[in-house]
């Protein structure tokens, strides 16, 4: 029996009480469990067939319960339910720290040359010379980019990059024996940079941060101990902010026989313009599904490459490329100039799919179009800052941003609005809304990253919009806000009864 | 540059609002030593026609699978897709959309991972899936990682057919937090040595069905062993259109069960992006690593669905977390999805079972090439070969006159001494020219 | 000057008074004129240039004064206007006579094969054999289906087919120096067939129609004359029924010296049930965008192929396929064996891209499965027809319809609700309306047509919603029709002012 | 069958709701003798892998322009279209919809008809343009048919840098409607013969610039000759790249212009579907063929677009309407607008400069051949060369060598004594390279 048997009935969507606001074009839709077609498939196949003698009593007891649907429907299905979503070609989609930026669709042609998606991983390397190339490209782009001699490509995600970090960096320390226990991380860092700490192995203790919105130097001089196995500081920072310090911090940390991990999700920022390498960065992992355009898919997939500094580079792990002469091979195991590896991270070698659309990206732009990335990014940031420092607190006023602007909600002070209804009001204005209450440094945070793909006319609608509903706000509409949204296809969605009463899989009810 | 919006007169504009004399003034908190000043040797931008040439070009020197007689799998399966499926992900409102943090305006996602969560559940048997992985072999290192917790015990026995890629991402993890992983020597078929190594500090044993060399187990027996020492049962597949067909791990008393999604609406690429599948009993919920999708109801009383249970990930949770994960494959099980919603329980069945008919074609002609020694017993889309020669040698004498004749073991694990041994697999998209070609190519080649 | 200088000036609609429903996703989209880019472009192109002195006094005057977007603007235009579009992958199309099935994705990914979409059509013949084989392949599934020894695929639409017809068939006279002066046609034809017949120079009678919605086969003998050069029947007729007497026509035609031209636009009716040559049948155009499936995009491109009889052969247009042994080559002139053609209809060889789709189609179908087309198109047709009978009056009551369901107006008597006001409402509903006032035949006509391609659900969600508004416009509740719709991003729209005003092109105001 | 939806269990329930004992009983108005008993000579349905694999083989025995040294124009010419052009015509919105009879849910297709036609009336310079016609070679018959009906005269002057097809297909659409088309003897330029040929029986005078020679002509003269006679001027474009650097047809003093839209966002195709581009002066509105888009407002006071002035169409004014034409060439028109919409007016000129700079290119290359004589005096991006031997054997030699060498004037029109005429064309898309391999194919192929 599963968790559906607890908690409420399933409810059709058909059965809604009131017409969606736009239903002459959005569709309601159920979900395939409820559109039959238990008996059905939607794809032709031959009857070919072979007796099972060989597999007795290995084979399935009862036939698979799972709707097909025939292509008519299935298509149907999917456009009406992707109609459901906001995304990036439909406006601008301001979640700061996650740089929604454009996604071109030569990117997506390119991936999808038979040369790149029907090869197998695991092909005699003669017969994928071309692909190993794109790949060896692609890491000289990112160590000219970041000034680093060395990257590991195969990390499948950002998260998953700062383990490939943390790891190299344990593997470091284990080599000379010097078995440390501590990660330090500012507050203000994203969630997965102590849960990786964890995952790794490691206690994490915080670093505090400066009224400024920066790293504490003091602080972080004080907790450098030779406990200390890396320090974890992402630079631009989660408040939108260059560490000005960073020599600095790079200095105390190897000081303290520490490595220096640089979080660079938000490379966008100085793409072109600052090389991590002259930061004292150790290791840094970037997420191509952020700076380099591949898109989010409403989830994944991403990739996460590393870069390391020489003192790493010996650490990284399997597989690598190697070049001799005019031929690619893959060192796929950890022995001989390998041995210090500290392993593979997952099966075959990496987001293919990915390097493909990055480095697309890259050569469009080339490396003028990557610095100006980086200009247009900052200045759209620094615009709507500007545009709504009047109305909205800007949580750390003083001095230009990088590629966000951080807002408390100070300024919705006794308005009975919180940064959350906020956020759901926006909706109805036909925007995304920001980043919420991340980071935890600032109270109520609305942390908003326009990208450099941004118009200027779309920038000016967005803080049109903001401004006409701080407004609002301000002059106690209230209801405006508690209820919203409004014109969505759905209302608020409730979810606390989510987590109360989980229901993770359909099964079927006296209604379904 | 094409995808830049603001032309000069924006930014100049744009500064003047600021309050910026010039663009510089925006990094001024970067430290003079470390502003890049002169251009880095990048090439400039470049055009469409031109990037799409280069490309083409480096893509023209690979030898795509669809191009030549072709038997690799070994963790990674060519499955036909449907063009509807690759239509309906490249949808903007899917393709352009992030992980659906506001879901008032992301039900189109939500409902599809909630469609997507169901489908594994009934896949692997078990009640609860996850909204998905990296990939299979990192959702086999998690597995590792929430068993130990769970079970707070700090060893993991992975039987000898497990894929030696999922052995070593799952080392590689488990390591660094102090859990050993133990691996059975390679072995065609080691249920009874998985058995015996299980002890009261066992946290888990990970056992493969179809396993790396192909052969189908059923690991009731070993579950019960497990579940007798208080250890928990991890059942990985790599191929999961044997969903179809052989029984599912949680019919087999799998507590966990992590699969690489890649066969279903995926597509090679090279080896990613993959998706991967983890389902679970429904008493470790709360234990399970990555996104979950749960259904609940608007402010008007209307079904929705929202991302739930976060109190165990990283966002909320930090180092508490179950993992780490935070982008995961949302696109991939898009495509699994679908593809699964147009195959059915029926479709599915018909092609599992098409591609075991293919498959036992395929062993009855290698059975038949003089020096050629069928190894796997009992398999469902591919086996082991045992050749006179070293496979990867074979493999690349192959490569030269065009056929892609599989995987060689050694090349997944030099050291196990199993350097005679080739994996070879047959799918839907296997014709029997194809299986002549092969046939030909390796007796030729076996007779020099 | 031009028309914009006359009427009203341009309201862009950003300035719109009050949101639309469904805000929170469906965006208001302004013109690409009013989005600024006049002196930006979204291609990347080199500065290549030469000098212009042989072009001295041929080249513009000013500069082209339209605007460029960069690719995120123009991306995320077209996908705000895309999504205020109705559409056959959102729900049921039911646009009687259009045969709004659902379009494989199959189709689109061959008809993109570079083998198909970048080659040229004046390439040497040496290099295209295998374009030509596709027509040969297409040519054969069509004389198979019809049962006529002779198709040309040249014509690029149905009323285009129309065309190659009737000038066979004055090519035909003229070769027997017997220069014929009338077309007949039902009065419930498509408006095509009379234009088709006055542009070929023919003067056109309407023949008269029995109670039952057919061909009446007194008026048709009456009105067959040695000046009637072409009879033209729609069969199954627009009217959704199956001309029983089509063999009697076919004879009276003959008789009288003239030909059958067959309009073949509901050809999926009968496909693999009924071949047109076994009626008859001197030449007939296939909608390749109806039965065949091609995507009708907005309003083309299309196909229509036509298939002739002996009769007719001979006068068929260039150009023309030949094969000699292996080889297949084109006629491309009306000379030797082809000298009594009709001519070229236009440039090169026809819709190739829409030939390589509808191939893909046939083959996914079969014999088999094509046939199943016209038995499952006409079972929903006819299961709607019995759904609505009872509230809505049927045009033809007695007996089956084949494809499409024909009601008139009767049923509205006295609700104060006109066709139009019933379509417009039905939009509220989520649906797109059946064809109004079509055929002329029948008041206030609403013809319905589901296609094989609408599952049951689809059909019964469409049946209830008809049936919900049917018994609401009885009930009196006027409003709901009136002001329909109410739900769609603009309200109803005002034609008279536009064909009163004419604004053809976007001008500048001081507004835009 | 996977397009089908219903199942044999829904097609009895349905039958038994309708009341009909089998599917038979629907079809009882088929003669006897008309109804097709035995299944048709046609191969059983097939599946995804099986379909594609039979069209791929086709495909595969076509020489692709992208995979080979391409010179061909001649009505058709190649060039780039951005990747996003394609995906956005694929939008299920509109690649799905019908023509828009329902204004209120089709507005997508009905504000870019709307900007379609203000872009077509910009690049023309004329004030009024329609929503598409099938292609240039019926728009222009249909303009002939239109100058017939303004001027109630029955005779057409074509002059003979027309392109051939588009002549025929004038001829043909002419004639049955008792009109003479009277094309002067090809020629490389004939603007004098053009301007002699004019009498007060023309009902227009139709010349194309750049013409089938690649002739880059003023038509001011032609015009004014024909304007004093009372004839109206036609011009023909069918590269629309040359509106990019060339004086329009409105400054040049037409009355209507027609063009082959299929250079910008469309493509090659074989020759279709392309897309017919038909502007006018505004008098002539309501003689125009085809759909026309208009902007007015909704009962809400806000503004939209509809079909408009159909009074002029077939569905209304039946055997009186300006012409029969009904779907035309929607999505072509759309892929035209996106690609113009990107490209603007500065990337169309630029687009325009880089394709003469490229012809030169190619003529300069050309002169140095021996044996080839450069005819055409001013061109844009085609031109007509002289070959000492027939130029269809050369190019069918040429071919043989991988080389597309352009488009023998002999395969347009056999009886113009021209067969040593090659028409030779550059874009964007043609490099150095295939340059060189053109000039080194030319240089042997005529040695010998
Ligand atoms: C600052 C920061 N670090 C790390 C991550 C994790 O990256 P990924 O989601 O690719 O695992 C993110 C992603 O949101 C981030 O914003
Ligand atoms: C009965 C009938 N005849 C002819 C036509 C004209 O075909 P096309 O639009 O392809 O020119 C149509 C199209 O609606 C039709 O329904």
């Amino acid at each position: 029996m599963s968790l559906a048997s607890i908690g409420r009935p399933t409810r059709p969507a058909e059965s809604a009480p009131t017409p969606h606001p736009g239903a002459a074009l959005l569709q309601d839709e159920p979900l395939i469990f409820e559109l039959g077609g238990w008996s059905k498939t939607g794809v032709d196949l031959s009857d070919e067939t072979a007796p099972l003698d060989d597999l007795k009593g290995l084979t399935r007891a009862e036939p698979l319960r799972l709707p097909g649907l025939s292509e008519p429907e299935a298509v149907r299905h999917y456009v009406r339910l992707s109609q459901k979503n906001h995304a990036i070609d439909l406006a601008i989609y301001p979640l700061g720290s996650c740089t929604m930026k454009h996604n071109p669709r030569l990117d997506e042609k390119m991936a999808r040359l038979p040369g790149f998606a029907d090869i197998h991983p695991l092909q005699p390397l003669s017969t994928v010379q071309g692909a190993l190339e794109l790949m060896e490209q692609l890491a000289s782009w990112l160590m000219i980019l970041t000034g680093m001699p060395a990257v590991a490509l195969s990390p499948k995600a950002g998260a998953h990059g700062e383990l490939c970090g943390l790891l190299a960096i344990r593997a470091a320390h284990e080599a000379r024996g010097d078995a440390r226990k501590t990660v330090l991380a500012p507050t203000s860092a994203h969630g997965t940079n102590p849960a990786t700490a964890a995952l790794a192995g490691y206690g994490v203790v915080e670093i505090a941060q400066t009224a400024d919105g920066r790293v504490d130097l003091a602080d972080l001089a004080a907790k450098l101990d030779d406990d200390v196995a890396a320090v974890m500081v992402t630079n631009p920072n989660t408040c939108g902010l260059f560490e000005r310090e960073v020599l600095e911090i790079a200095r105390l940390t190897h000081e303290a026989g520490a490595y220096f991990y640089c979080d660079g999700a938000n490379f966008n920022a100085i793409v072109g313009r600052v090389r991590p390498g002259d930061l004292g960065v150790d290791a840094m992992h970037i997420n191509l599904h952020k700076t380099f355009s591949t898109p989010h898919g409403g989830g994944g997939p991403g990739a996460g490459p590393v870069v390391f500094s020489e003192a790493l580079a010996a650490y990284a792990p399997m597989p690598r490329l190697h070049r001799t002469g005019a031929r690619l091979t893959l060192i796929e195991h950890a022995d001989g100039e390998a041995a210090a590896s500290l392993g593979r991270l997952c099966a075959f070698h990496g987001q293919m799919g990915m390097y493909v659309r990055a480095l697309a990206y890259m050569m469009s732009h080339g490396g003028d179009g990557l610095r100006q990335v980086a200009e247009d990014a900052v200045l759209n940031a620094n615009y709507i800052k500007v545009r709504l420092a009047g109305d909205l607190s800007v949580a750390f006023p003083d001095g230009p941003c990088m590629h966000e602007a951080l807002f408390d909600d100070a300024w919705l002070e006794g308005a009975g609005v919180t940064t959350l209804d906020f956020a759901k009001a926006l909706i109805d204005e036909g925007f995304h809304p920001m980043t919420m209450y991340f980071p935890l440094v600032v109270h109520g945070a609305m942390l908003i990253e326009p990208t450099e793909t941004e118009s200027r006319r779309e920038l000016d609608r967005f803080c049109d919009a903001v401004l006409r509903l701080a407004r609002a706000a301000k002059a106690g509409d209230v209801a405006r806000f508690k209820g919203a949204p409004f014109t969505a296809p759905l209302r608020r969605l409730d979810e606390t009864l989510a987590a109360r009463k989980p229901r993770l899989t359909w099964t079927p009810t006296e209604a379904g | 540059m094409r995808y830049l919006p603001l032309t000069d007169e924006d930014r100049s504009q744009m500064l003047a609002t600021i309050g910026a004399a010039d663009i510089e003034a925006l990094f001024v908190d970067v430290p003079q030593a470390a502003r890049q000043g002169a251009p880095l040797d990048l090439p400039p931008h470049a055009g469409e026609i031109e990037v799409e040439r280069r490309l083409s070009r480096l893509a023209a020197r690979n030898l795509a699978a669809g191009a030549a007689p072709f038997f690799c799998g070994a963790g990674a399966y060519r499955h036909h897709v449907p063009a509807s499926v690759d239509h309906l992900i490249q949808r903007s409102e899917f393709l352009t959309s992030y992980t659906p943090y506001q879901p008032e305006i992301a039900q189109g996602t939500l409902q599809t991972l909630f469609e997507f969560q169901t489908q594994v559940a009934a896949l692997t048997g078990l009640p609860v899936a996850n909204a998905s992985m990296y990939d299979g072999s990192t959702a086999c290192a998690e597995a590792v990682m929430m068993a130990a917790r769970v079970t707070r015990r700090k060893r993991a026995i992975l039987s000898g057919g497990v894929h030696p890629h999922y052995d070593e991402a799952a080392h590689t993890l488990a390591h660094s937090a102090g859990i050993e992983t133990v691996r059975l020597p390679a072995a065609i078929d080691d249920e009874a040595a998985v058995v015996a190594a299980i002890d009261g500090d066992t946290a888990c044993v990970v056992v493969q069905t179809p396993n790396v060399f192909g052969t189908v187990t059923d690991v009731s027996a070993i579950a019960e062993a497990a579940h007798r020492a208080g250890a928990l049962v991890i059942v990985v597949t790599t191929e999961a259109v044997a969903f179809g067909l052989l029984k599912s791990p949680g019919e087999m008393g799998a507590d966990i069960a992590v699969a690489e999604g890649s066969s279903i609406g995926v597509g090679l690429n090279f080896g990613g992006p993959y998706v991967g599948l983890f389902a679970c009993r429904e008493n470790l919920v709360r234990q399970i690593p990555g996104r979950l999708c749960g259904e609940t109801v608007d402010a008007a009383g209307q079904r929705g669905f929202v991302l739930t249970l976060s109190t165990r990930e990283q966002h909320i949770r930090r180092d508490k977390a179950t993992s780490n994960i935070c982008t995961n494959s949302g696109l991939c099980a898009l495509a699994f999805t679908i593809h699964m919603s147009l195959l059915g329980g029926v479709g599915l069945e018909r092609l599992a079972r098409i591609n075991h008919a293919r498959a036992r074609r395929l062993r009855d002609a290698l059975a038949s090439v003089p020096g050629v020694e069928i190894v796997t017993p009992r398999f469902f889309n591919e086996l082991a070969v045992r050749l006179p020669k070293p496979a990867a040698e074979v493999v690349e004498a192959l490569a030269e006159d065009g056929i892609l004749a599989g995987v060689p073991f050694s090349r997944l694990d030099p050291d196990a001494g199993l350097d005679d041994l080739l994996l070879v697999c047959a799918t839907e998209t296997t014709t029997d020219n194809e299986i002549a070609a092969l046939t030909g190519g390796l007796s030729r080649r076996l007779a020099r």
